[in-house]
């Protein structure tokens, strides 16, 4: 079902009158959403009950402080017979799809909604906007030069339009950036686009053209990412002069959105290790660094996840080290996810590739 | 003649060709010269002698005729199979007075294959049925070059004759 | 006791064809195709001894007796040889041979035992021209070096053995004769040839007729007997 | 008698005898394994490959818990087990005494090299200069007269063939070590008390050298199915690159002759062999995957047997997938063909029509051969009860069977020796005594023993080299280096410094350890050392030394790392020891289920039967042979005055929770409720006869099940009527999808009635259509009576079945028979249909005992040949209709099988977390359950309040796959943590 | 330091392949001395960890032999180890490490020769690859 909401109001205002229509119809007992407090205008994910605070809900501001599916996981660990609107990117929605197979989270009670994304800023870049501009989501919205100003991860995303959700908000091709149309992906979805009784309509007409336009950017920027990328890591002496400064704060992997260990491997007895091993490397090697374990880390996450990789980039925007850690994630990732035939996020019901075995090959 | 006249063998000696054969080779009244017979044959089984005498009488004639053509023959060696699984020669029975002919060329068939695995040009029988009936098949599967001879045969042609 | 079969009739042929010497059961068929797959002429004019077995077991002795079947087969055993179950495949076969009309038995066999029977050989050759052939041959053979004094022995009273002729040596393959002969000849061996019914081949067997076979073994019992004789050679 | 001190005597080392050794030894028994020939094993050691997975799986035998790596792998290699002494090259020369308290005499012949001295360099086997036939390969290849009987062993020692050594002494010279004793020598002891002896004394093969039909001996090419077999395999005499024997020609054509030896009244040998079938049916498979798919393989059968549970499908899909050809012919001999090595085949083919093929290879399917009579020793002894056989009078077995008749025997045996079964000595495989588990507690401190071993051979080490790097290595180290030859000077020397010692973990470095590790290991243990405290490096070792004279301190360091990087690494098992209950559920009361309870009754067990149905017996009451009946209306009269047993009739298991050892569920009956716990479960459910459409069965009333057939030949009323004609049709809606398999007795069941048709109505006229007469085993005799009765049998295939119709109220058959070649059309009073037996339902039964359940709806057992009774719940054992179609008697006897199974784990008090099971760590868990979903013994599930995953020390088995997949080691294995074995693969990388 | 003997582990399965090993040792069938043997319970419960560390401390190649599929004593531990390390393999490949140097086979315990022949071949492809570039400081 396609539904045109609010067509008067610009579309940032057209989306927040949704997430309220929802709450006030009790289409959705609670909205979790980005929400910029007064303390700060960097947007947080926040669970909000009270309508009247969604409007300080920026659900389309380009930032993302945090990989929102994280959060979104916790307030669906269990069903509690709430039903909760989470507004997520594609990339977020893609993760807490990966994080249900993995038992992280729970879907039945979630209303999904996702929009067009086109991308997000690191927060400096964001801040700065945020101070030059009194709405900096419409602006953004607005301005083509500011769409290339995300994040390298975001300019190269392919998958920006979303999947598996209930409710998604077009934005590409709306030309007149006011209002919303809101388009159903499942049940559950109709189901709310109903009750908000609105008329059926056609998709906006410059949606695809604007959808291949943005494709076909996101492309170029791919190929030049996966490209610098593979060559960082061409061997092994090159991927050591890329982490050389990584200083082990395994940031990038607490970012990570799937990265759902409750605590890092690589932060637990089995990498402590005690003097007597240290000092035999030591006497191995004639020296050994501490921390330990760097490229051991690196290679052993991506081994961990790279076929559930969604492509965010966090891990990136929070290395202090400025190590390009999304791109060579993207770049491994896609070689990875094509051996095993697996798309994070794209089909809840598949699991984990490695955890397949191929029934014939079974004792009968 | 166990059936009709049991008291036969109490009264008179009976001999087989091979009791004879080795008798007198046994006991020197003849002496043989294997040199003479000094072509590659091979020994061919009747089914009245072998199998058959060890199926009614308990005893089948195998060692009996290779322990002469050892005496007599320079090179000779066994068809396969042998003994008591050896293959009739298809003359048997009486049907080389039948009409059949085909069947018994097509019987034969077997006979020929196992003479032509050994390369053998003579193959050596003690009974008349055999005798000619592998002289017919040689003809009927082109090998009339293969020489058919009794076991009396060569221990006659092998035969030492003093002068006196 | 009663032999039954499958199809609810007897078989006369299953209960006067003799049992193996073997320890072998009642006929126990398990149609498990052995002797058909060791006979050499299976599906040669529809012969196949495991559906004769089979055949008498179902009492179908007529259409047995009837078909060429039993004449095709040359006795020589080799199934009996291998069958598990020790059928007696041959005994089978040989009975029904005796079954059929003598008329209707095939080709020479039964004309030979009559011959046999009449002239005491297989070949209603007359005494004169056995006599004058055997001694022809003895004759040829006294030419050789060595066998110079050499005589073929004809009834000779008290001699050691008793020597029967095939009829075929007789007949057309003279030159077989002498190898015999010869061996007699350098082992100094007493021997004779019975000028009457010095047949050495019992057709009786292959025909399947036994009285025929009694007569033919009864008069090897009296040259024995006439000519004072005191070992018997069995034919070749 | 002092319970504790039980010991058994098994005599034959064969499939049979390690089982039944094992359940004895796992029961709490010591045990004397006492084997005539050179090694354990029997037969399996020549074969890798078991119908139906096409693998060995021999070391599925083995008790899933308390390992030790390399303490008990490969059960080709040998046995091992703390419980077992295993006496090879040996006889029982003398059993006196009464039941439970037997002295026996047992006779060892030496084996010509001294086991200590030798260091297995095997330079005595390569100047022999006898060649033999080696029976290992079944005559397709050679050996030695001093060999290595053991199988990939490489502390086997080299053993001299007495019989064909000819004393040449040329092995005495060329050994280094003087090893050699030329001289036979007997050595003989006295075993007392023994409680019992089982005598699995195994079933000789039929020679085929004694027939001239195949050639076999004379053609080379013709080979028996071991032969072959050997012949394919790795470690064969072609050593995995199968040629034809006589002229090294690839193998492209292979025939199979089966009923070599057996179904044969000619040698005496009326039975069928059982076996011979599926064996031929997997080599056929195994020479495909071998030799090529495209080779070509046919099997000459006269019925192909195969009625196992799972034999069929297998067998049509050898057909029908792999393109393995049948031809139901026996044949008569094997000629040699044109071609030289070639062979060939003549044959009759499905119509009857005359075949000829020619092969490179033809094997002989031989069948069991004379067994071998009971000494009289141990046959006056059989009516005692405590001396038990197993299963000589059924002739040859399958795995399967075997392993089900060693269950059995010692259920009998342990049952009639009214043994208390919780008075034992619990097997301590790997578990820490006091000292160890203090040793295990405090930080690694390390005792190495350096053994300089004298002998000659042995590698050259730099002792003082070694020793000044382990001593420089980080951590407590402690070095000795004790001279051993001989196992002189070992005895003081080692007590000093285990005594003395600080260390609480030891490393035994030497340059050739074999012969010495069983005595060491126990004085290690005496001395507080359990095993698991043991480091082992043989730098004899093949793998170490790779036959060089002099190991450089630099390779001989690599092991020593690993070694040492094991044992800093040692930690105690975690986890609490669980109470087990000495008490069991049986569900159902059948022949099956009634055999298990009473069985595990009489053994203190307390059972708790829970019947369906409203009175007990299953089937049992149902049987009409009365003689085939009465063991089961004992068992219900035993069963029933038990005090034991307590019966539940018209009852079903309601629900479920537990582990294996305590269980706790509720039976429900009538609305009722009643709580039960037990530590064991076993599943007897059974089955009923199946309901089929096929033939047109239910519309016509002429046409019935021969179950209802064998009623109404039983009833008195049946003779009064006249009878023509019974049509008897087998395997009627089974042996083919959906329901592909055989049921196993209707065969017999078809062969009983027309016996007794036959006894009512001399003059009837009786025929069997058939597919394959299944009367394995003994019952063949039936099969063979029934043919002398004027009874005719008719073979036909799958796809072309009889056509049965009606004519007017007349019911017709038409078919075909192949051996007459000719079309036949009944008129039949009667036709009985073999429809054959389907489970009663159990999906959700095993869905409350977790465990699988066939397609066709059968209890899937742990493993097919080697663990029949169990489930891969280690707490829940299936016997009967359950698992798959099996007579009454079969039934009963599985039903001994089962409890003996049960036993194994009712017999312990208590049941100890295991070493190697896997470990939770919660605080650091993420709960994704991946470890759960990839456990393949569902031995983990998930706590329901906290979500926490737990694990089930005892159905854990210790594979790791749940720490394989756990990203960040929350779930642990045992001593293979990740850090350990990281740390062992840098040691073993330096 | 490009002329060494190229380091090779086997990580192998305790039921199957140690077992060919040792029938190999046994029919004194050689293979090169370079190949140091782990031995696992299971190939199942080899993590990529393991791997991954046997390259960073210096493997010019990891060799992982199980039992042959059914053949598992743990049921199936050995393809689920293949499926888990066929990724591995594509991953390890973006860092420069050959594909070819990282090699999963099935040895059943019978197969002695087949283990040797394995052996000789995975050594004689790492020396062709030469040795993996190795670092002091890897451990990085």
């Amino acid at each position: 079902m396609i539904v045109e909401f609010e067509n008067t109001l610009n579309t940032p205002d057209a989306v927040r009158a949704f997430l309220k229509r929802l709450l006030d119809d009790a289409l959705a007992d609670a909205v979790l959403t980005a929400f910029a407090s007064p303390h700060s205008p960097l947007p947080m994910p926040t669970l909000m009950i009270d309508s009247q605070l969604l409007d300080r809900a920026v659900p389309l501001a380009p930032a993302a402080p945090l990989n929102t599916a994280r959060m979104a996981a916790r307030v669906l660990s269990k069903d509690i017979g709430k039903r909760i609107a989470v507004v997520l990117r594609p990339c977020e929605i893609r993760a807490l799809i990966e994080m249900e197979k993995l038992s992280q989270c729970t879907l039945d009670p979630a209303i999904l909604i996702s929009m067009d994304c086109f991308g997000r800023m690191e927060n400096d870049r964001y801040l700065e906007l945020a101070a030059t501009q009194d709405d900096p989501e419409s602006a953004f919205y607005a301005t083509p030069d500011l769409q290339e100003a995300v994040c390298p991860s975001c300019r190269a995303c392919l998958r920006f339009i979303p999947e598996n959700v209930d409710v998604t908000l077009c934005l590409a091709g709306q030309s007149d950036k006011k209002g919303v149309t809101l388009v159903s992906g499942s049940l559950k979805g109709e189901k709310v686009l109903k009750k908000l009784g609105g008329t059926s309509t056609d998709l906006p007409l410059g949606r695809q053209a604007d959808i291949d336009r943005i494709m076909a950017r996101r492309q170029t920027h791919r190929e030049e990412m996966t490209t610098g990328a593979a060559a960082r890591m061409a061997d092994m002496a090159v991927f050591q002069q890329t982490i050389a400064n990584c200083l082990n704060c395994y940031n990038c992997r607490v970012a990570c959105p799937v990265c759902y260990c409750k605590e890092c491997v690589f932060v637990t007895d089995v990498f402590a290790h005690r003097p007597e091993i240290l000092m035999g490397r030591a006497m191995k090697k004639g020296a050994v660094k501490i921390p330990t374990d760097t490229t051991m880390f690196h290679l052993t996450r991506m081994a961990h996840i790279a076929h559930a990789c969604v492509g965010c980039g966090q891990c990136s925007s929070v290395c202090p080290s400025s190590i390009p850690v999304a791109d060579l994630f993207i770049t491994v990732s896609e070689k990875v996810q094509e051996h095993y035939g697996y798309i994070p996020g794209q089909d809840p019901q598949r699991p984990w590739p490695f955890l397949v075995v191929e029934t014939d090959k079974q004792v009968e | 003649m166990e059936k009709w006249h049991p008291e036969f063998f109490d009264r008179y000696e009976t001999a087989t060709v091979f009791d004879l054969l080795i008798e007198y080779l046994k006991s020197g009244r003849i002496r043989v010269d294997k040199s003479v017979n000094n072509v590659r044959a091979a020994y061919h089984d009747p089914c009245n002698y072998g199998r058959k005498s060890q199926e009614l009488f308990g005893h089948g004639y195998f060692d009996e005729p290779r322990w002469v053509m050892d005496q007599c023959m320079s090179d000779w060696v066994d068809l396969f199979p042998s003994r008591g699984n050896q293959y009739c020669c298809g003359g048997g029975g009486g049907t080389l007075l039948t009409p059949f002919k085909d069947e018994r060329t097509h019987y034969g068939r077997k006979k020929i294959e196992q003479i032509r695995r050994t390369g053998v040009g003579t193959i050596v029988v003690p009974c008349h049925s055999c005798h000619g009936q592998i002289k017919a098949i040689a003809a009927a599967y082109d090998m009339p070059d293969l020489t058919v001879k009794y076991l009396w045969e060569v221990v006659a042609d092998a035969l030492v004759i003093d002068p006196d | 006791m009663e032999i039954c079969t499958p199809d609810n009739t007897t078989s006369s042929i299953l209960q006067s064809a003799p049992r193996r010497p073997v320890d072998s059961p009642t006929p126990l068929c398990l149609s498990c195709g052995t002797c058909s797959a060791g006979c050499p002429i299976t599906g040669q004019s529809g012969f196949d001894p495991r559906k004769i077995v089979q055949m008498v077991l179902a009492g179908r002795d007529k259409e047995l007796v009837k078909s060429n079947l039993p004449w095709l087969c040359t006795l020589c055993g080799k199934c009996e040889y291998a069958c598990p179950m020790g059928i007696n495949i041959i005994s089978i076969i040989r009975t029904a041979r005796g079954l059929v009309d003598r008329d209707k038995v095939p080709g020479q066999i039964h004309k030979g035992v009559e011959l046999g029977l009449k002239t005491g050989n297989n070949l209603g050759l007359p005494q004169e021209d056995f006599t004058f052939i055997i001694e022809d041959v003895g004759e040829e053979l006294s030419a050789e070096s060595g066998f110079e004094d050499f005589m073929v022995p004809i009834d000779k009273k008290g001699a050691r053995m008793l020597h029967t002729l095939h009829n075929k040596l007789v007949n057309t393959q003279n030159e077989d004769l002498v190898h015999w002969w010869k061996i007699f000849h350098v082992a100094s061996e007493s021997w004779t040839i019975p000028s009457v019914n010095w047949e050495g081949v019992n057709w009786g067997l292959f025909s399947g007729d036994n009285d025929a076979m009694k007569t033919f073994v009864d008069r090897i019992a009296h040259h024995m007997q006439a000519l004072e004789l005191s070992c018997l050679m069995y034919p070749e | 008698m002092e319970k504790t001190k039980s010991q058994f005597l098994v005599l034959g080392a064969g499939v049979g005898g390690i089982c039944s050794a094992i359940d004895l030894a796992e029961t709490g028994y010591s045990v004397t394994l006492v084997e005539k020939g050179p090694r354990t094993g029997g037969i399996m050691p020549q074969l890798d490959h078991q119908f139906p997975d096409d693998h060995c799986g021999m070391c599925r035998m083995l008790p899933m818990v308390d390992r030790e790596p390399g303490a008990q792998t490969c059960l080709k290699r040998g046995l091992s087990h703390p419980n077992i002494r295993i006496l090879t090259h040996t006889t029982l020369t003398d059993l006196s005494g009464n039941p439970g308290d037997y002295t026996a005499v047992l006779t060892s012949v030496s084996r010509g090299v001294d086991a200590l001295r030798c260091t297995r360099c095997m330079a005595c086997i390569d100047v022999c200069p006898v060649s033999v036939l080696d029976a290992f390969n079944d005559r397709a290849g050679d050996r030695n007269a001093i060999y290595q009987p053991f199988f990939g062993n490489p502390e086997a020692l080299p053993t001299i063939d007495w019989d064909n050594c000819t004393r040449c002494g040329e092995c005495a010279q060329a050994c280094p070590n003087s090893a050699i004793d030329l001289e036979r020598v007997e050595l003989t002891e006295s075993v007392a008390p023994v409680s019992g002896v089982i005598v699995a004394g195994g079933n000789p093969l039929y020679d085929p050298a004694v027939t001239d039909l195949y050639g076999y001996g004379v053609l080379p090419n013709v080979v028996t199915a071991t032969a072959f077999e050997r012949i394919l395999s790795g470690s064969g005499p072609f050593r995995g690159q199968p040629v034809r024997p006589s002229d090294g020609h690839p193998i492209r054509r292979v025939a199979w002759i089966q009923c070599v030896g057996s179904r044969n009244v000619m040698i005496g040998a009326g039975h069928c062999s059982s076996t011979c079938c599926m064996f031929a049916v997997k080599e056929a498979l195994l020479a495909k995957k071998t030799l090529g798919s495209d080779t070509d393989t046919t099997i000459f059968y006269m019925d192909m047997r195969t009625y196992g549970r799972d034999s069929q499908r297998y067998r049509d899909r050898a057909e029908e997938e792999s393109g393995v050809r049948f031809i139901r012919c026996r044949i008569h001999s094997v000629d040699p063909a044109d071609d030289p090595g070639d062979l060939k085949l003549t044959y009759l083919d499905d119509l009857g029509q005359p075949g000829e093929a020619t092969f490179d290879m033809v094997v002989l399917s031989t069948g069991a051969g004379v067994q071998k009579e009971l000494p009289p020793l141990l046959a006056d002894k059989t009516d005692q009860g405590a001396v038990v056989t197993i299963g000589p009078e059924a002739g040859l077995q399958d795995i399967r069977e075997t392993v089900l008749r060693a269950h059995g025997a010692v259920s009998s045996l342990l049952e009639k020796l009214n043994m208390d079964s919780r008075a034992k000595t619990i097997p301590k495989t790997g578990r820490a005594g006091d000292k160890s588990v203090n040793r295990f507690m405090q930080q690694p401190v390390i005792q190495v023993l350096v053994l300089d071993n004298g002998v000659v051979k042995a590698p050259q080490v730099e002792w003082p080299a070694i020793e000044g790097r382990l001593e420089r290595s980080p951590g407590n180290i402690f070095v000795n280096r004790l001279s051993i030859i001989d196992g002189k000077d070992l005895s003081l020397e080692l007590e000093t410094v285990l005594k003395e010692t600080r260390g609480n973990r030891l490393l035994v470095v030497s340059n050739h350890i074999a012969g010495y590790r069983a005595t060491l290991t126990k004085r290690f243990e005496e001395a507080g050392f359990s095993a698991p405290l043991v480091e082992w490096v043989d730098l004899n070792r093949n793998d170490v030394s790779m036959g060089t004279e002099t190991i450089q301190p630099d390779a001989a360091m690599k092991p020593i790392q690993v070694a040492l990087m094991r044992l800093l690494h040692k930690r105690p098992s975690r986890g609490m020891a669980q109470v087990v209950e000495n008490s069991a559920l049986v569900i159902g009361a059948g022949p099956a289920g009634l055999s298990a309870a009473v069985s595990l009754a009489e053994q203190g067990v307390v059972v708790h039967l829970v019947e369906k149905e409203i009175s007990i017996g299953g089937n049992g009451p149902r049987i009409q042979d009365e003689h085939q009946r009465r063991p089961i209306d004992q068992l219900i009269v035993r069963a029933k005055g038990h005090p034991n047993i307590s019966i539940h009739t018209g009852a079903t298991l309601g629900a479920l929770s537990g582990r294996p050892g305590h269980f706790e569920g509720w039976v429900v009956k009538e609305n009722m409720e009643i709580p039960l716990s037990f530590g064991a479960a076993i599943i007897a459910t059974g089955g009923t006869p199946a309901i089929t459409e096929a033939y047109g069965m239910g519309k016509h009333p002429p046409l019935v099940s021969h179950f209802d057939f064998e009623k109404k030949v039983l009833d008195p009323r049946f003779a009064e009527d006249t009878l023509n004609t019974v049509v008897m049709i087998q395997c009627a809606g089974s042996r083919e999808e959906p329901r592909n398999y055989c049921s196993r007795t209707c065969c017999v069941k078809a062969l009983d009635n027309a016996l007794r048709v036959r006894q009512l109505f001399p003059h009837a006229r009786i025929v069997i259509f058939y597919r394959d007469i299944m009367t394995y085993g003994k019952s063949e005799e039936l099969y063979a009576k029934a043919r002398t009765r004027r009874i005719r049998f008719i073979p036909f295939n799958k796809s072309k079945p009889p056509v049965v119709r009606t004519e007017g109220d007349t019911v017709v058959v038409d078919g075909f028979d192949p051996v007459m070649g000719e079309a036949v059309h009944l008129k039949a009073d009667w036709v009985s249909l073999a429809v054959g037996m389907v489970p009663k339902p159990i999906h959700d039964l095993c869905r409350l005992l977790e465990v699988p359940v066939t397609p066709d709806g059968f209890v899937h057992e742990a493993d097919a040949k080697w663990r029949p009774v169990d489930t891969i719940n280690p707490g829940v054992f299936v016997c009967g209709l359950a698992k798959g179609p099996l007579r009454a008697d079969e039934a009963v006897a599985e039903g001994t099988a089962a409890a003996l199974r049960a036993l194994r784990l009712l017999n312990r008090t208590e049941l100890a977390p295991q070493r190697h099971s896997a470990v939770v760590r919660h605080a650091i868990c993420s709960r994704c359950y991946l470890c759960v979903d990839s456990c393949p013994y569902g031995a983990r599930f998930v706590e329901p309040v906290l979500g926490q995953v737990e694990v089930d020390p005892v159905a854990c088995q210790g594979c790791g796959t749940c720490a394989s997949v756990c990203p960040n080691s929350a779930t642990v294995m045992g001593e293979n943590e990740d850090f350990t074995v990281m740390n062992v693969i840098e040691a073993a990388l330096m | 330091m490009a002329t060494r003997e190229p380091k090779i582990i086997a990580l192998v399965c305790n039921w199957c392949t140690y077992t060919a090993a040792d029938l190999a040792g046994t029919s004194r069938l050689i293979y090169p001395a370079n190949v140091r043997m782990v031995r696992f319970m299971c190939t199942g419960m080899i993590d990529v960890k393991y791997i991954i560390k046997a390259f960073l401390e210096g493997a010019d190649g990891v060799f992982v032999g199980g039992c042959h599929p059914g053949d598992c004593h743990y049921i199936n531990g050995n393809v689920k180890a293949e499926r888990r390390i066929s990724g591995l393999q594509v991953l390890l490949e973006q860092f420069g490490i050959d594909p070819k140097r990282f090699t999963l086979k099935w040895i059943g315990a019978s197969e002695g020769p087949e283990f040797q022949r394995n052996m000789q071949e995975f050594t004689r492809t790492i020396a062709e690859l030469g040795p993996q570039i190795e670092s002091d400081m890897m451990i990085l």
